[in-house]
């Protein structure tokens, strides 16, 4: 059953200098159950998209297009009031920078209650009660949630947000770089304790990391987000043994490994593109070894390119090609002159 | 080597240049008048090219300027109040003129010097014949004028307002205005409420008469306490607190006292008590009576009602001035008191005609009539109301709060009740009495120009008379002059006779300068004569 | 302590990406949008020119005294098409005064802000770099400053002092440059510990290198806002100081205008005489805070609109 | 957190020997003949000079201070000159004034400053929110003593809704505390000079409430707020308001301790009987301990409320801790 | 190769005085927060040494103190044979111009004010180079090191106009334009995006081939230590705990933290079944250490005895030193 289906949603933010599409033309679907992870760049759009789900957008950013069906409902069109009784209750969020996602004024505790009072009927006993619970879930005491935030450790923090983000048994979570901040021990454990209880719990989850480690192992499947827009989507098996869009396959270069023995990494050269223009191609055209006329004039569509996985790529079909030249240090070589010679000339 | 030239050939052959001047005037909010026309005669001196200019400085900076050792300073605006005691001729012609005065700390800041003044200042202080003492003072007004040693700017008038829908038969007095000793005493209520309101915009603060410092704590005191001699509205000393003296010789006086005094706590007063009462102020080193107290030498009760004064040198004033200050103290409260300079007296006991009985600092002082005083006495009482400032005062004047204003309305102020906009002050009586005090500008006689006589007389001609009077008073007060210091206010001592220079002339401010010997140079500077 | 709202938030103006352009240009810009800025820098430069031409622009001299045509004083007349602002009690032209009063505002606005800012922002930087002993004695120093109560300590001192302009400017001064002081430290504080500055100490910068070409320059715009709000604060100050009496009554100022106003109890009902000097303040204050809103803008990014 | 006030009232007590012995010096050094204002000029030289003795004038520099400093540390401020009265009673007497004009002042400043501030950050961006900004900046900009005299020009004297100056209508007598303020007569009194100081006064709490508002609306917790679906209301109140109020708390102690000093001006123009005032009219007459004495006085208030403001901030703040 | 070592540390020691309350004034203790707690190292000429460990455990002081930004409390480092005792003034100069160092944050660690010409023409100046031309030439040489080519099209730049990677080029190209011996990068890539990440290790790796260069490079991600560094010392609250080549390091981690730090590192590789130990998430607090072994409260394997132990470093394997009183075997039990 799909719990969540987004459609050819556009998102733009106005700003002093003009308008900036952070989100264009993004479609994909969650099932019920289903884990699926979002990477990409910084300033890809990961968080405008998870905001836009919970419409926590910031004033000046706008759905301009597009469709969020959630349960079978648009939650474009619904009002303030509707969507403020979904939010928490049936969608969850772990934000970005959960450090400082709590109040420092109000001890944990507090925090969680009043999130379960907003939607229950519950009484402050039960509620309290319920913290309880999900404190001792996510495996915190429960005099804890008698601290205030200041007086818990970054690790600590970060568990107290996702105990709220449970404490409703949401359907969906939204999970927004929850780690990045942590110790790579703390982080292991969190994201242990993450997977566990989505897993026990069978909601579904949306987790966004730049690391695609993390989503290797905690996610289904993997969207890979470039300039706003999907390039390829694949459940994690797939993409990690066989990824297509170019891009992905960049990106697999350049990642070091702590399995891998002294192979070179290899980034990929250039720099995202600028939201604010108006792009019309494929948004990695600039730095994309492989690219033709047709990837400049046109922007590829998210096509099927076998089970579970789609790709945004004008040339699947030579993605073997691809796959060989992208471990070659000189195909991303070629792109760093060509990028240089292109300022050049623009200059 | 070689000749320095300083300008044309004959500047050489002139006289010194006319010293730089600073005259230290009044700031605009301690005397506006004074600041205007010190401002004035800076410009008319500047166009006769001397060198000058005003600097307003702080009343206490110009005193110690004044009073202090060094004598540093060329001229200055200042004036003298025209309390009571100074309608007796001594203050203004002694005390200010005199050469003994004449030294660092001495109240002849004018230094000056005239030893055939000097000889008829000394002689009306010792003449015990008023109208000898008269002729004297005459003359010295005389002498005075001629040798201008200040030039007198104006006189104020005590412009007051009194509420004539609730009283009547009021007195008003020069150098006094309405709140005088006698309206209290006199005055006729004319409805049920028979309390009179008077409004005041300075402070009390204390009510111990050893440490009252201002006139209107006076004011209050006076009539609180009472005294041996009041000066009647006509400033003629009447026994008061007595039935009569006796000059017994130039240097003797006896006082013989009333038997029918009690103080308000029903104890007779006594000789005993003016005697106590005296030697406490000479003992105490009161500031404020200082001067007057000095002459006495003894003081012993021949018998019963009389008390003998004994001078060291024979003092005119000793009756209007002395007598008519000094107030009668119950003895037997007072002897108790370890330090009565410091005491707070908070619920003063006097013998006077009304009766002390509620006092909050800073906003009122509520007395009672004495019902058993020897004088009959109309009202029940009145409340000395103390405002935070004028504009206040104006606003219960309007709101019928307040029947009788104890100072002097500021122009502003007086405009305003004489326009009577909208019939708001209908109910009001202005009344205007000269004041016998004066402000001038003073000069250190010790200095270059000043020291030239021409150039007082010339400067004396330089003073827009007028422009004080009219423009900047509004016209209320007097003209001054040259030298003038008994004002025509005081009818008795004033000499009408003496012509002096009150005219604003710069072109025979010129002429004299010319005459007496004074030159200008190629810049248009003033050069003094050459000797 | 007084964390004014402007230095929390000012590091991230730096450290944002795109707000790094220059100081200036972002204003200018700020100008073009914000309609009340824009009015403020036109009052400004209105009241500059008022201020440096005043001798010519001020139809009278302000001691002057007018008479109608029978010889009489014009006495407090209302506004007039020969005295625009009325005249005063001695038939003095109002208008006269408050032009010539404009020179000196902005003279002891200009010169104490300048003072301030300069004492102000080398204590600071030298607080805030030094840091240690040197900066705990600074600080403690600040701290001595900030318990005296300004009005009444500058009334005080300029009564200690003789009463003139410069002596307003100077009281005006040694009170607040603890403001601008502290404010530079905590910013400098905040500079001092960006890894740029750790980059040039590592090269070897010397400490006087990295306090003029480093810190220095990063906290101008703090400065600029700083030296602005002090204009204000002085020009408020000698309005203040002279209408207590305190003045220079020898120097047309609108502070003594209103003092003289109130001292011969015209206030109420002159309403021309208290009206227009104080409108001069109010405009005068105003054009500037105007102006410091869109230079607060610059210095704090989060401030601006988007 | 006793250990932290102990220590904040020691460096206060050290800060007010400090300022008070500035303040000594200072007053040493203003020239003029303290006694002009005492006495008539016209007495003679010799009295003056007793006066100066009688308050240990004439003694050197280094014992009048060390006078002056044990007769601080007994609360003494000496007599005053002009008063000839303890200046602590005097000061006493003014003090009930000041303090409720400045309270009152205050409450009146704080009250529409920060649901005005708070108002504004919610508008930001609109018409609205310039519109309130230009007018909080116009009273900043103008000067409470000329916008007091307007005041008194419009509404007393022109409308006559309320009197213009003093603290009480003349004539009025009471004695005890609550017969002297708390009266319908004071309180007409009252509103015209709090009005005027807290226009004066609304800018700050105004724009830092604003500022802070706007902050903390920018916060992660506001979103996280929004993302558990709690009520616009609550999250305005319980979270923002909350959070935003701290640093306007903490400056309004501050701000009071400054505000003190200001009062001067209001206290001159509508002659209220206060300490400001006093204070101005002590300097004019020289009365060096009164003006020294309110000077101290007012001095230790802004301390005092600046150790407040402290202690406030670490109270209302759980992550300021010294414990 | 056995080579000199450039810099060695002997017992180094960084106490940072916290004034923690009010209460402290009355009482003598003074506490301190022990961010590095006598630790020796040597770095060889030509290596480079990566320095892990947890946040907070003093990866960065250690660092800062090699460079002399900070004053070390105790202990010595003998750079380049020259001994520098802790609270001695040092030849400053000579001493600036060969060591310097790369910081984490690209957006910060350039001069808003300074365009890229000036950023990297600073040293120089400071270092007295007068000759213009000479200035010019040298800017461009480290600029091309640092792959900004061509360089003359950064130089008039301003850092906002730059990206992130070009930023730490930049930052990369300043610190090399002296030609120093030693350099240290507290965590040079950290904030960039993957994409780029490799190009700024690479231009690290190159480095030491190009100018022969000596590196601490500080890192909490094994990985990147993995790919840049010959040796890896890992450090806990303040002490290293375990010292030796990256490859034995993390293919035989002898120390249990560096076990649990291992087995923590995520995997790109779905079929990985990496099994991590699970321990305690929080860290001591830093003012009131854990007697002993200080990973002791945490550690899976801790006994008694280790409350005795006083982080002495033991060479478990050739050149791999452990502080842990247990070796390997020891542990397995
Ligand atoms: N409030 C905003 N106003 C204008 N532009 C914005 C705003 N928020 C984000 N953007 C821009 O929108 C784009 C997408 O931002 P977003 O935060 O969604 O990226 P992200 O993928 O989450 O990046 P990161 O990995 O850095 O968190 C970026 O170019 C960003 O600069
Ligand atoms: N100036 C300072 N004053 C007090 N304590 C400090 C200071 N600088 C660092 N510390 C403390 O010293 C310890 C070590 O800090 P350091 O920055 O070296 O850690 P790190 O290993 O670099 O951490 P991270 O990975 O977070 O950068 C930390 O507990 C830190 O809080
Ligand atoms: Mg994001
Ligand atoms: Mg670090
Ligand atoms: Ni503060």
């Amino acid at each position: 059953m799909l719990l969540l289906e987004v459609k050819n949603l556009d998102i733009d933010y106005k700003t002093q200098e003009g308008t900036l599409k952070a989100i264009s033309d993004v479609s994909f679907t969650l099932r019920q159950g289903e884990s699926v992870g979002f990477v990409g760049e910084s300033g890809c759009g990961k968080t405008t998209l998870a905001k836009s789900i919970m419409k926590l957008l910031p004033k000046n950013g706008s759905i301009s297009k597009g469709e969020i069906i959630f349960k079978g409902e648009d939650l474009v069109k619904k009002s303030k009031e509707e969507i403020r009784r979904i939010r928490h209750l049936k969608i969850a969020m772990v934000s970005q920078s959960a450090m400082n996602s709590l109040n420092p004024v109000y001890t944990v505790g507090d925090q969680i209650i009043e999130g379960i009072l907003a939607h229950t009927n519950m009484s402050k006993k039960e509620a309290a009660k319920r913290a309880e619970e999900v404190f001792s879930i996510i495996g915190l005491e429960g005099k804890r949630l008698k601290s205030y935030p200041h007086q818990m450790s970054g690790g600590m923090k970060q568990r107290a947000i996702i105990a709220m983000a449970l404490s409703l048994n949401p359907d969906l979570i939204i999970a927004d770089e929850p780690t990045t901040a942590l110790d790579v021990v703390v982080q292991d454990r969190i994201l242990r304790e993450i997977l566990s209880i989505q897993k026990q719990m069978n909601s579904s989850m949306i987790f966004i990391t730049h690391d695609i480690s993390v989503v290797s192992e905690i996610c289904d499947t993997i969207i890979v987000m470039y300039g706003g827009k999907i390039m390829e989507k694949a459940s994690t098996k797939i993409f990690f043994k066989k990824p297509l869009h170019p891009y992905s396959l960049g990106l697999k270069n350049a990642f070091p490994s702590i399995l891998d023995i002294g192979e070179e990494l290899i980034s990929i050269p250039g720099t995202p593109p600028n939201l604010m223009k108006n792009l019309s191609g494929c948004r990695f055209v600039e730095r994309c070894p492989f690219r033709t006329t047709l990837c400049q004039s046109e922007m590829p569509v998210l096509r099927e390119a076998g089970e579970d996985h789609l790709v945004a790529c004008h040339y699947i079909d030579k993605h073997e090609a691809f796959t060989e030249a992208a471990e070659l240090r000189e195909t991303w070589e070629a792109v760093r002159s060509r990028i240089i010679q292109e300022k050049e000339e623009g200059a | 080597g070689g000749k320095e030239v300083v300008g044309p050939d004959n500047d050489v052959e002139m006289g010194d240049l006319v010293p730089s001047i600073t005259i230290l005037s009044s700031l605009p909010e301690a005397n506006m008048v004074n600041y205007e026309m010190a401002q004035e005669l800076v410009e008319e001196l500047q166009k006769l090219g001397v060198d000058i200019k005003a600097e307003p400085t702080d009343f206490a900076v110009l005193l110690d300027r004044l009073y202090g050792e060094e004598g540093d300073y060329d001229a200055y605006t200042i004036g003298w109040s025209g309390r009571v005691e100074r309608l007796d001729p001594d203050m203004f012609i002694h005390s200010i003129n005199h050469s003994d005065n004449a030294d660092p700390g001495g109240n002849n800041t004018n230094r000056y010097r005239n030893s055939a003044f000097d000889a008829l200042a000394d002689a009306q202080r010792q003449e015990m014949d008023i109208n000898k003492r008269r002729e004297y003072v005459f003359q010295a007004q005389q002498i005075l004028a001629e040798d201008v040693p200040n030039i007198t700017l104006y006189s104020r008038a005590n412009v007051q307002v009194y509420d004539k829908e609730r009283f009547d038969n009021v007195v008003n007095i020069p150098g006094e205005g309405l709140f005088n000793e006698w309206t209290p005493m006199w005055i006729n209520p004319l409805t049920e409420d028979k309390i009179l309101r008077v409004a005041s915009n300075i402070n009390l603060d204390t009510l111990n008469p050893l440490a009252a410092k201002s006139v209107y704590e006076w004011r209050n005191l006076r009539l609180i306490y009472d005294k041996l001699v009041r000066l009647s509205p006509e400033i003629e000393p009447i026994p008061w607190a007595a039935t009569g003296w006796d000059v017994v010789n130039d240097t003797t006086i006896d006082i013989h006292l009333r038997d029918d005094m009690k103080f308000h706590d029903g104890v007779q007063v006594t000789a005993e008590d003016v005697k106590y009462t005296y030697e406490l102020f000479i003992d105490r080193k009161v500031e404020y009576f200082a001067s007057f107290l000095a002459p006495i030498d003894s003081i012993e009760i021949t018998d019963e009602n009389t008390v003998r004064f004994g001078l060291k040198y024979p003092y005119a004033p000793f009756i209007t001035n002395t007598l008519t200050q000094i107030p009668i103290l119950p003895k037997h409260i007072w002897e108790n008191i370890d330090d009565p300079n410091e005491y707070a007296n908070e619920k003063p006991i006097g013998s006077g005609p009304f009766i002390f009985e509620n006092f909050r600092r800073g906003e009122e002082l509520v007395v009672k009539t004495n019902k058993e005083y020897f004088e009959e006495i109309k009202i029940d009482g009145y409340i000395f109301n103390i405002f935070a400032s004028p504009e206040g005062v104006l606003t219960a004047l309007e709101l019928h709060n307040i029947d009788m204003v104890s100072y002097d309305l500021v122009p502003a102020h007086i405009d305003l009740i004489k326009n009577n906009d909208g019939g708001k002050y209908n109910h009001l009586e202005m009344t205007e009495a000269q004041d016998i005090g004066f402000f001038y500008i003073g000069f250190n006689l010790d200095r270059e120009p000043f020291n030239n006589k021409d150039f007082r007389i010339a400067l004396s001609y330089l003073v827009d008379y007028d422009l004080a009077l009219d423009v900047h008073l509004n016209g209320y007060g007097s003209r001054g002059g040259g030298g003038l210091v008994i004002n025509a206010a005081n009818e008795y001592w004033y000499n009408p006779a003496v012509p002096i220079y009150d005219t604003y002339d710069p072109e025979r401010a010129k002429e004299i300068l010319e005459e007496a010997g004074f030159t200008w140079d190629s810049n248009g500077k003033l050069r003094m004569p050459k000797e | 302590m007084s964390k004014t709202v402007v230095s929390t938030s000012i590091k991230s103006f730096f450290t944002s990406k795109k707000n790094s352009q220059g100081f200036f240009p972002v204003f200018i810009n700020n100008l073009k949008r914000d309609k009340l800025a824009l009015i403020g820098v036109i009052l400004l430069i209105f009241f500059i020119g008022v201020g440096i031409f005043a001798d010519f622009i001020a139809p009278y001299e302000p001691r002057e005294r007018h008479y109608n045509e029978e010889g009489k004083i014009r006495r407090l007349e209302a506004p007039s098409k020969d005295h625009w602002f009325g005249t005063t009690d001695v038939g003095r032209d109002i208008f006269s005064q408050v032009v010539l009063g404009t020179k000196t505002a902005l003279t002891v606005g200009i010169l104490a802000a300048l003072l301030v800012t300069l004492v102000g922002a080398t204590v600071g930087i030298i607080a805030g770099y030094s840091g240690g002993v040197v900066d705990a004695v600074l600080m403690r120093i600040v701290d001595f400053f900030y318990a005296i109560p300004f009005i009444p300590f500058v009334i005080i001192l300029s009564a200690v002092l003789k009463p003139s302009i410069w002596n307003i400017i100077l009281a005006v001064s040694l009170l607040s440059w603890r403001t601008v002081a502290r404010l530079v430290r905590s910013q400098v504080l905040s500079i001092a510990k960006r890894p740029f500055i750790k980059a040039a100490k590592v090269a070897g910068a010397s400490h006087s290198r990295i306090m003029v070409k480093y810190i220095l320059p990063n906290v101008i715009p703090l400065i600029l806002l700083e030296m602005a709000f002090m204009v204000n604060f002085a020009i408020m100050a000698e309005a203040s100081i002279a209408f207590l009496g305190f003045g220079d009554p020898q120097k047309p100022s609108w502070g003594q205008i209103l003092h003289i106003n109130f001292v011969t109890g015209n206030s109420r009902s002159a309403w021309w005489w208290t009206a227009t000097p104080g409108l001069a303040i109010v405009l005068l204050l105003l054009s500037i805070f105007f102006i410091t809103r869109a230079l607060e803008e610059v210095v704090d990014p989060r401030l601006r609109r988007r | 957190m006793l250990g932290f006030i102990m220590k904040r009232i020691f460096t206060m007590v050290i800060m007010i020997l400090l300022v008070s012995t500035m303040i000594f010096f200072l007053f040493r050094t203003m020239p003029g003949d303290p006694t002009a204002f005492i006495v008539d000029p016209s007495i003679p030289k010799e009295a003056r000079d007793q006066l100066l003795e009688r308050y240990g004038l004439n003694d050197s520099l280094w014992k009048q201070y060390t006078i002056f400093l044990k007769d601080l540390v007994r609360l003494d401020f000496g007599n005053s000159f002009f008063y000839g009265r303890p200046v602590t009673v005097i000061i006493k007497d003014l003090i009930p004034a000041t303090l409720i004009l400045m309270f009152t002042a205050m409450l009146f400043a704080y009250i529409i400053g920060i649901l005005g501030g708070a108002w504004m950050a919610w508008k930001r961006g609109t018409k609205l929110e310039s519109f309130g900004i230009t007018i909080s900046l116009i009273f900043r900009s103008a000067p409470s003593f000329w916008v007091g005299l307007m005041m008194i020009l419009i509404f007393a004297v022109r409308l006559k809704w309320f009197p213009g100056q003093g603290m009480r209508t003349s004539g009025y007598t009471g004695e005890t505390f609550r017969e002297i303020f708390l009266t319908l007569d004071f309180l007409k009194h009252l509103i015209l000079p709090s009005i005027v100081a807290g226009l004066y006064f609304v800018a700050t709490p105004l724009l830092i409430m604003r500022n802070s508002m706007l902050e903390v609306l920018s916060e992660d917790y506001i979103e996280m707020a929004h993302a558990k679906g709690l009520k616009e209301s609550k999250i305005l109140y319980r979270h923002a308001a909350r959070n935003a109020l701290l640093p306007v708390i903490t400056a309004g102690a501050l701000f009071i301790g400054s505000a003190m000093g200001g009062l001067v001006l209001i206290e001159y123009v509508f002659s209220w009987p206060g300490l400001g005032r006093e204070i101005q009219r002590a300097v004019v007459r020289h009365d060096y301990p009164l003006a020294q004495g309110a000077f101290i006085i007012i001095a230790s208030l802004v301390m005092f409320m600046n150790l407040v403001a402290d202690v406030l901030y670490v109270i209302l703040d759980p992550r300021i801790s010294y414990k | 190769m056995d080579t000199m070592p450039l810099i060695q540390i002997e017992n180094l020691k960084k106490y940072y005085l916290v004034n923690n309350g009010i209460k402290d004034i009355f009482s003598k203790e003074k506490k301190y927060v022990k961010a590095i707690d006598d630790i020796s190292l040597i770095i060889k000429k030509g290596e480079i040494l990566g320095l892990a460990g947890e946040s907070g455990s003093g990866k960065t002081t250690t660092g800062e103190i090699l460079v002399r930004l900070q004053e070390p409390s105790d202990g010595n480092i003998i750079f380049d044979g020259h001994v520098f005792k802790a609270n001695s003034k040092i030849e400053e100069k000579k001493f600036r111009k060969e060591v310097q160092m790369i910081f984490q944050d690209p957006y910060e660690t350039l001069n808003p004010r300074f365009n890229i010409f000036d950023t990297i023409a600073e040293p120089l100046k400071i270092h007295g180079v007068k000759n213009r031309q000479d200035i010019y030439d040298r800017v461009i040489k480290a600029l091309e090191i640092a792959e900004l080519k061509p360089a003359e099209h950064y130089i008039t730049r301003y850092p906002h106009e730059l990206s992130g990677g070009q930023r730490q080029r930049v930052a990369i190209a300043r610190g090399i334009v002296l030609e120093p011996k030693f350099l240290v990068a507290d965590e040079p890539v950290s904030m960039l995006d993957v994409s780029i990440r490799a190009d700024i290790l690479n231009l690290l790796k190159n480095l030491r081939k190009k100018m022969g260069l000596t590196m601490l490079y500080v890192s909490h991600d094994l990985s990147t230590i993995k790919y840049l560094c010959d040796r890896i010392a890992i450090m806990y609250l303040g002490k290293i705990v375990e010292i030796g080549n990256v490859k034995d390091v993390i293919d035989n981690p002898q120390h249990p933290y560096t076990k649990v730090l291992l087995s923590s590192v995520p995997v790109a590789d779905p079929d990985y079944k990496r099994q991590s130990i699970i321990i305690e998430d929080e860290v001591p607090d830093q003012i009131h250490l854990p007697e002993g072994c200080r990973f002791g409260p945490r550690c899976p394997y801790s006994t008694e005895d280790c409350k005795n132990f006083d982080h002495t470093l033991f060479e478990r394997r050739t050149d791999q030193w452990s502080a842990c009183i247990y070796n390997e075997e020891e542990l397995r039990k």
